[in-house]
């Protein structure tokens, strides 16, 4: 599996046909990996493919917009290269997708692997690249399936039940911006969340604005998270945030039909309508 | 910095009978920024402005407050105040106290007072954050496109062609003339329909400010209001129209006989062709599907495979001048109109989904429009009524009528309107033709709402002794030389069972076909059924929401003769109008994109009712939204999409409405 | 002999404490650890056997946002300062943690002092746990700190089978240690656990000549530019001030902020001086390696790993100065 | 039940249809609760999710958003885009902690006065029954 | 050979006139690999009145043995075509949850499946298992009208079969061995139904019009899939030739037993001896027997 990534970027690079290999090397920790920037052909040996490669690269190609890029993704990454070629970010002329097949990756931490998925492998079923060039991995055609037991037992909590446990953890929320940056779903040259005129949320790291940005936060992506995880992966105080966006996937796809990320043919929810909509508002 | 005056309206007792005014003044005059707050009687009266005008001078504010009654009612009053004090008009908010506070709550004043001073806080908020904005002047291209040459697009452009303006009429047919051209009569006159279209037809033809383009048809459109910029593709006619004088010696001797769509397949034409003798323009096209040189051409192209097909040219050889242009390729041109209406019309419904009136399988089950062609002097039997089958006299003929109209399994639920007087109409020619004839109408209902309608159905029954039978037949079937018309009559509660000659199938009327893309092309609304949507039904009737753009005739709705020449006058009228002005204004309250911001997700060019949303590509490669103001109708659907925040309303940016909103909170 | 406290003793004591000073202390709750508030009646909340807190103690001198002052508009605008009703006791510290209340410190503790920094670090006394589990991300012994290190702290503890051992290094720490119910027992002190050492030691000198090099573009290829690195910080400083008004009145607010902002250094107009990721990213390690310790006498680092370990892309500082010191400049 | 409690409402309304509605309960002289602040938009497809939740961040009790019914929106669409993205919304803003019932999208056209005002007493009692919000 | 598994409904006329079409039904299905399990313990579909007198006794009945077929894994099968007609109503209605909430509490049994493929008619099963007809006989030189009467295609919305006015599917399976089939106008004509016990005439009318117009299409036969059908084609059809004047003499066959006779099952095991109009001698005559 690695060898055939690292033949394939070796390809690709002495071929120029990218100039840049996107993809995993091993962290520092000797334990876990790290995503690396491969330019020469001689550096393809860095590039490693295990059950720790957590990272969703795809954020890293709105950086190279306009180089010929390639990269390594698994199934959720892909969904975020389709995101990005349906919201016309990048051209697909420019990619190089080295997909990889992967059936769930492990909890990790630096220094630590542990024997369980995280939150967004336990409820995933798409096992292949929704995009790929060039497959790692025999394809599993297992039609994907959907289940959101962790948001109806949140959905069936009374609503003060509701409101405590997201103070709780929005309480503890310092604003980092950590999930915004690591997002391939974000983009902005400038974030609502840094613009100051007009002020939609206030620098105050309290739990008012930390209120505002959540939600905010999680609002822009609907329709439009592609369930990487990333967020959750990597807030430094471990707010559930899967949460929040599990629950905008499971309504957009109760209500819409729609899954982000899987074909850039299908045109997002909220660019369109249907008049004979009914979605529950009262009529 | 804003320097906000606050002028609070007792509107007689309206206000002030309710509110506390003095309490609203203290409490106004404590808000940011405002510099004074004062009262009056009447702000919309005389004096009321002017004291107004006077403050604004005075106090030399720079954002006025009106709390009055609602905008929808004197904005326009208060923005010309402070237009004549020297203020930029859109400085003005106005608090609505009346409609909104003190004529709802008239039940407690003191409550009302406190909701009056919210309402000016808010207002306050906001209008701290007016800038001056200014409409726009653009020029007008004064010349309109008529798209369609039937009826209702003759009358437009003959029109507006009329009242000095010039017009381009498109037709995509070799000919103009349209649906009218293939009837036989008009009810409820029976006056001959070529006699009186023909003129006006020729009348268009000749007309110096008219440009006539036949067999040619509309591909995109730009631009807006004054300015639209329209691609026309002119089909290949293969014959130089520059060159030809009609002298019809080509379609006499092409060997080529095809079935004529004029005639609805019931006679020939050939492959060089006018598609009816009084065709305007009078010269023919080469239908290259059919041409025998064209086939031949084909078969040298693909390899000779096949029978050698002969190689013809029996046109060229005879034409006198030299007008057959082999060479002629479709080209498409860009031109500029001021203007735009659409009269594309309608064609009758394709009966085949109709599987128990047999889907065309009997030969002796025709259309309305067919028997037309078939009564018609100049149609492919010379008027002669016979049956397809045996060419024998009918002489028991049954009318079915909603064939495609009122049926909601076949997704038409719509009434086509002139079915019921055509029918009555060909029954009572049909009697005309042959005394013996016996003509059996089944119905739904007969709808006559018209000038001397009702007087013409009567008339089919007294004179014609048509039979009506209410009641849509269940089944028609051939039985020997019969066909059997299976039915109930209702009135009666029995089923009927008739055996006729000639069954006529009123079939329904339903928009030409591309008119969906067409309106896409042209950014006009269309319903289910593809027929355009009218910017209000009863008060605009002829314009869209697409400023510049009109509807006119058959294409917007079912319409018989008249009311198709009533509304392309209308539109004529209407485009006259605009034509009349040398500039127009546009409104400064549109979408603008600050372009530093835009992420190019070009979800608003997607969003935008009125494709008044577009991009451009920075030189970095970078897609950027970029509005269009003229076509920008101020909604802001793109502004509650945009994530990064990278367009705003002018009028109700998100600073504006957030202050408003925080304004409460103040 | 030594002077212990055990461990029942010692959490009856600062429950004794917490009527009079408000005790912050390292707490769990959903699987994070962080220093919080707790009452008397929440002592036993306190987390004894935690390796190293989340988020630094920083918060509690220098919290994610404070309000400076307020501005009432009654009749007349009056101004009121922020101020710290009582005084803290700041329970549980690793020796790097105090360490880096001492870096922080000499920021805002240099003339002139910040006067809301000053009175809550007045009025705090700050009780360390020796670190006997240190992570494996730690390096506190390549920067001049250890596991052990009293020298930030008023009073250090350092557990063992018989109980704490107590050493109190200030006035402060003698003073409220006089209160403790301590035993005099024979204990064997525990050893001390060795850390992986890096050498920092010239790289102050190294970072000037690799100011331009690549390297830092390559690296930041990675950098997802989030703050975490600084909010999770035991000496990053950088903070935000803004106004706010609503409700009748102004408050003066300051917030974190961090250089790996997308907009930290961008000037009024729009102009940034670190246009590029590499520039952007570099600032952080110029500023810890070589602008600060000229000034305060110390590179600003303590050690604790914790931007190592919370680091999303694995931007470790112990391989950025290695790396520095192998480049051949 | 402690002192009656009287809700703020941020009602954003649609300036063709709604906007028009509530100026028709003027000018019939219908009644009903003062507790509705309304912010003109020209379209309910101006409200952007953003107002919404800043204005229960800075204290609404209620947000109304009102517009024209499905089909006669002055910009032809606009009201369509609303309705889904209220759609998503609202079980969203719920599940963050604002009860559902404070939120409410409602069609109201320019001749329906009366129901403008049924829908602010309605509206005024459901807040008032379910209390004030903590913020 | 692939064993499959169905709940089958037969219907009050599959276990008495229409016997025949039962047993051949379960014959065929045999051949094919294909086990019809007879619902336990099954009552009235409410078919020819139920509708006509209480909306929910007519959804009731139905529902009831819905959910019994429910912990099948495959849908339920029905040959009546009544029968089927009330099914897929009921599955139909049953789409409102208000009425699914209803329809528990009067039945009481069990929670109600919203599924409204859940019910198919035989023609159907065969069709989506048509591979598995072994054709050993063909049955070539016979002229077969099929015949689906109204209740089948009915309304589509509802039933979604095939097209109302020019269904296919029955032709297929006929075409399938090696039958032809005549193109006529009256596939889905009214036969008269269950107007035959009140009003004689009608049915005796519509149903002479059924025979006649397949005789002029050219057929030799008919085939049907509806016992009332049937049973106003064959049974009254020498009182047709009588009012008529007129001599018909056209054999119906349920389809099961064309497919059976392909089978090589014999006109016995098929029960061809229990229609009026002999089939025999045109069997003979084609020498398919």
């Amino acid at each position: 599996m690695i060898e055939e990534i690292r033949n394939k970027a070796k390809e690709l690079l002495e071929t120029k046909t990218v100039d840049c290999v996107i993809g995993y090397e091993p962290a520092t920790d000797n334990l876990t990996s790290r995503p690396v920037f491969i330019y020469e052909p001689s550096q393809v040996n860095r590039l490693i493919f295990d059950e720790t490669c957590v990272h969703n690269l795809s954020k890293y190609l709105i950086n190279r917009r306009y180089k010929p890029t390639g990269i390594v993704a698994k199934p959720c990454d892909t969904r975020g290269i389709n995101l990005l070629l349906n919201e016309k970010q990048l051209r697909r002329e420019n990619l190089f997708i080295i997909g990889v097949v992967c059936s769930g990756i492990r909890k990790v931490r630096f220094n630590q692997i542990e024997n369980s998925m995280p939150t967004k492998c336990q409820y995933c079923s798409q096992h292949t690249p929704v995009i790929y060039d060039f497959l790692v991995g025999e394809p599993v055609t297992e039609a994907p399936t959907h289940n959101y037991s962790d948001i109806t037992e949140i959905e069936n909590m009374s609503p003060a039940q509701r409101k405590a446990f997201w103070s709780e953890h929005f309480d503890r929320c310092i604003r980092c911006y950590g999930c915004r940056q690591v997002c391939a779903g974000c983009y902005c040259y400038e974030c609502f969340g840094d613009e100051l005129d007009p002020l939609w949320v206030g620098i105050r790291i309290a739990p008012g604005e930390n209120w505002v940005w959540n939600t905010v936060r999680a609002f822009h992506l609907s329709a439009r998270c592609i369930a990487c995880g990333e967020c959750e992966h990597i807030c430094p105080v471990n707010i559930p945030l899967m949460l929040v966006n599990r629950k905008l996937e499971k309504d957009t796809l109760h209500l819409f039909d729609f899954e982000p990320g899987i074909d850039t043919e299908i045109v997002p929810p909220f660019a369109t309508y249907k008049k004979e909509d009914k979605l529950g508002t009262g009529e | 910095m804003a320097r906000v005056g606050v002028f609070v309206c007792h509107c007689g007792t309206n206000i002030a009978g309710v509110v506390n005014i003095p309490e609203v003044l203290e409490a106004a005059e404590k808000m940011p920024m405002v510099v004074s707050a004062t009262d009056n009687k009447y702000s919309c009266s005389e004096p009321g402005q002017a004291s107004i005008r006077e403050a604004i001078i005075e106090n030399n504010l720079n954002r006025v407050i009106v709390a009055a009654c609602s905008p929808r009612m004197h904005e326009i009053t208060f923005r010309r105040a402070l237009a004549s004090a020297g203020l930029n008009p859109y400085l003005l908010e106005m608090a609505n106290i009346r409609e909104q506070c003190s004529w709802v709550h008239s039940d407690n004043k003191e409550i009302a007072t406190n909701k009056a001073i919210e309402i000016i806080k808010m207002a306050v908020a906001k209008v701290i954050r007016h800038e001056p904005l200014y409409p726009r002047q653009v020029g007008i291209t004064k010349r309109a496109l008529v798209i369609g040459g039937g009826i209702t697009g003759i009358q437009t452009a003959l029109d507006i062609a009329n009242a000095g303006y010039g017009v381009v009429l498109v037709e995509r047919e070799p000919s103009i003339g349209g649906r009218m051209a293939q009837l036989d009569k008009t009810f409820p006159t029976l006056d001959c329909s070529a006699c009186i279209l023909t003129p006006k037809m020729v009348d268009l033809s000749q007309h110096p400010k008219i440009k006539l383009m036949t067999y040619a048809e509309v591909k995109k459109v730009t631009g807006f209001i004054g300015n639209f910029e329209v691609e026309i593709l002119h089909k290949a006619k293969k014959v130089d129209h520059l060159k030809c004088i009609g002298c019809g010696i080509c379609w006499q001797k092409c060997p080529e006989k095809v079935p004529s769509e004029f005639d609805l397949g019931l006679g020939k034409r050939t492959a060089i062709y006018i598609p009816f003798a009084q065709a305007v323009p009078p010269k023919p096209v080469i239908d290259l599907s059919h041409c025998r040189y064209t086939k031949y051409l084909t078969w040298v192209a693909t390899g000779q495979e096949g029978k050698k097909p002969p190689e013809c040219r029996i046109c060229e050889k005879l034409c006198p001048t030299a007008a057959i242009a082999w060479d002629q390729e479709e080209q498409l041109f860009t031109e500029k109109f001021g203007t735009i209406v659409v009269a594309t019309g309608y064609q009758t419904y394709d009966y085949s989904h109709y599987k128990e009136y047999g889907s065309r399988d009997f030969a002796d089950v025709i259309t309305g429009l067919q028997l037309e062609r078939l009564m018609s002097a100049s149609g492919p039997t010379g008027g002669e009524v016979t049956r397809l089958s045996d060419g024998s006299h009918p002489k028991t003929v049954a009318f079915v009528c909603c064939v495609g109209s009122r049926d909601q399994q076949r997704g038409r639920p719509y009434c086509s309107k002139v079915c019921c007087m055509y029918t009555a109409k060909q029954a009572i020619m049909l009697k005309e033709h042959d005394p013996e004839v016996q003509c059996y109408i089944f119905y739904i209902d007969v709808r006559a709402g018209g000038k001397d309608f009702e007087e013409f159905y009567l008339r089919a029954i007294d004179e014609a002794g048509v039979i009506y039978i209410k009641g849509r037949p269940s089944k028609i079937y051939q039985d020997g030389k019969k066909l059997i018309v299976l039915g109930e009559d209702t009135l009666m509660g029995r089923p009927v069972e008739i055996p006729v000659d000639l069954v006529v199938l009123a079939t329904g009327m339903e928009p030409s076909a591309g008119a969906d893309e067409l309106a896409r092309n042209l950014n006009i609304s269309y319903d289910t059924y593809n027929f355009m949507v009218e910017a209000h039904p009863k008060l605009r009737p002829v314009e869209t929401h697409t400023d510049g753009i009109f509807v006119a005739g058959a294409c917007v709705g079912p319409r018989d003769i008249p009311e198709c020449v009533a509304q392309g006058s209308a539109a004529a009228a209407k485009v006259a109008a605009l034509f009349s002005q040398d500039t127009l204004t546009t409104e400064p309250l549109i979408a603008v994109v600050n372009q530093a911001r835009c992420i190019g997700c070009l979800l608003c060019v997607t969003i935008c009712p009125f494709k008044a949303v577009d991009y451009q590509t920075t030189q970095d490669g970078r897609l950027i939204a970029a509005t269009n103001e003229s076509l920008c109708k101020g909604c802001g659907l793109c502004i509650a999409a945009c994530r990064p925040k990278a367009i705003d309303l002018r009028g109700f940016t998100n600073q504006q409405i957030l202050d408003e909103v925080a304004g409460l909170w103040l | 002999m030594t002077k212990v406290i055990t461990k029942e003793d010692l959490l009856s004591w600062l429950r004794q404490l917490a009527e009079k000073y408000a005790i912050i202390a390292p707490v769990t709750s959903n699987g994070v650890t962080l220093y919080k508030s707790v009452g008397s009646s929440e002592i036993d909340k306190i987390n004894l056997n935690f390796s190293k807190t989340e988020l630094s103690p920083k918060n509690w001198f220098f919290p994610p946002s404070e309000t400076l002052f307020t501005i009432v508009k009654d009749e007349l605008p009056r101004i009121i300062p922020a101020s710290v009703d009582r005084e803290a006791i700041l329970f549980g510290l690793r020796p790097c943690d105090a360490k880096g209340i001492a870096l922080i410190d000499k920021a805002f503790l240099a003339e002139p002092a910040d006067v809301f920094y000053q009175e809550k670090r007045d009025k705090t006394t700050l009780i360390g746990l020796a670190c006997l589990s240190p992570c494996l991300e730690c390096f506190c012994t390549s920067v001049g700190g250890g596991p052990a290190d009293l020298t930030h702290l008023d009073i250090l503890l350092t557990e063992t089978a018989e109980g704490y051992i107590t050493q109190a290094t200030t006035e402060k720490g003698k003073q409220l240690l006089t209160g403790a119910p301590r035993q005099e027992k024979e204990i064997i002190p525990p050893v001390l656990p060795s850390l992986n050492l890096i050498l920092a030691e010239g790289i102050t000198e190294l970072m000037p000549r690799v100011f331009n090099d690549a390297y830092w573009d390559r690296v930041a290829d990675r950098c997802i530019h989030c703050n975490i690195c600084a909010y999770v910080c035991p000496c990053c400083y950088c903070f935000d001030i803004r106004d706010y008004v609503s409700k009748g009145k102004i408050e003066r607010v300051r917030s974190w902020e961090s250089c790996q902002s997308p907009g930290f250094t961008r000037l009024a107009g729009g102009y940034d001086p670190r246009p590029t990721k590499g520039a952007h990213f570099r600032q952080r390690w110029y500023h810890k390696l070589l602008y600060f310790p000229p000034i305060f006498g110390d590179i600003k680092c303590t050690g604790c790993g914790r931007c190592v370990r919370s680091c999303p892309v694995n931007i470790d500082i112990r391989e950025i100065i290695t790396d520095v010191q192998r480049m051949k400049v | 039940m402690a002192v009656s409690h009287e809700p703020r409402i941020v009602g954003f309304l649609c300036n063709w249809c709604s906007y028009a509605g509530a100026d028709l309960a003027g000018t019939s002289r219908i009644t009903y609760p003062a507790n509705i602040r309304i912010i003109r938009v020209p379209c309910s497809g101006r409200v952007d999710p953003l107002f919404v939740v800043k204005s229960f961040q800075l204290g609404a009790d209620g947000v109304l958003i009102a517009g024209c019914h499905p089909g006669d929106c002055h910009y032809t669409e606009g009201n369509y885009h609303t309705r889904r993205r209220f759609a998503l919304l609202r079980p969203f803003l719920d599940y963050l902690g604002i009860d559902q019932e404070r939120f409410r999208l409602e069609w109201v056209s320019a001749s329906e006065g009366k129901k403008f005002s049924e829908v602010v007493a309605d509206f005024t009692e459901t807040l008032k029954r379910i209390g004030p919000r903590e913020i | 050979m692939k064993q499959s598994a169905y709940p089958y409904y037969p219907g009050c006329t599959l276990k008495a006139s229409a016997k025949e079409y039962d047993i051949s039904a379960r014959l065929v299905c045999a051949q094919m690999g294909i086990k019809l399990e007879e619902l336990d313990d099954w009552v009235c579909c409410g078919a020819a009145s139920a509708h006509g007198i209480d909306r929910l006794l007519s959804i009731a009945l139905p529902a009831r043995e819905l959910v019994t077929a429910q912990k099948f894994k495959a849908p339920l099968v029905t040959a009546c075509a009544l029968c089927f007609s009330r099914f897929k109503f009921a599955a139909y209605e049953l789409r409102n949850e208000a009425m699914r909430n209803l329809i528990k509490y009067i039945i009481g049994e069990g929670e109600i499946q919203q599924n409204s493929d859940g019910v198919i008619h035989l023609i159907q099963l065969l069709d989506n298992n048509k591979d598995d007809i072994r054709v050993k006989k063909l049955l070539n030189g016979l002229r077969v009208a099929c015949y689906y009467g109204c209740l089948l295609v009915r309304p589509k919305e509802v039933t979604n079969f095939d097209d109302e006015e020019e269904p296919q599917i029955m032709d297929k399976l006929i075409k399938l061995v090696e039958a032809e089939t005549v193109d006529w106008k009256f596939k889905t004509e009214c036969c008269g139904g269950s107007h035959m016990l009140t009003r004689p005439d009608i049915v005796i009318k519509l149903s002479h019009r059924l025979l006649y117009q397949a005789k002029q299409a050219g057929a030799d036969c008919l085939a049907v899939a509806c016992p009332v059908c049937h049973y106003n084609l064959d049974s009254n059809q020498k009182k047709i030739e009588a009012n008529y004047k007129d001599n018909i003499g056209l054999p119906v066959f349920y389809f099961t037993q064309l497919v059976g006779l392909a089978m090589e099952l014999s006109p016995k095991q098929l029960l061809l001896n229990k229609h009026f109009v002999n089939p025999m001698p045109l069997l003979q005559r084609k020498g398919l027997i």
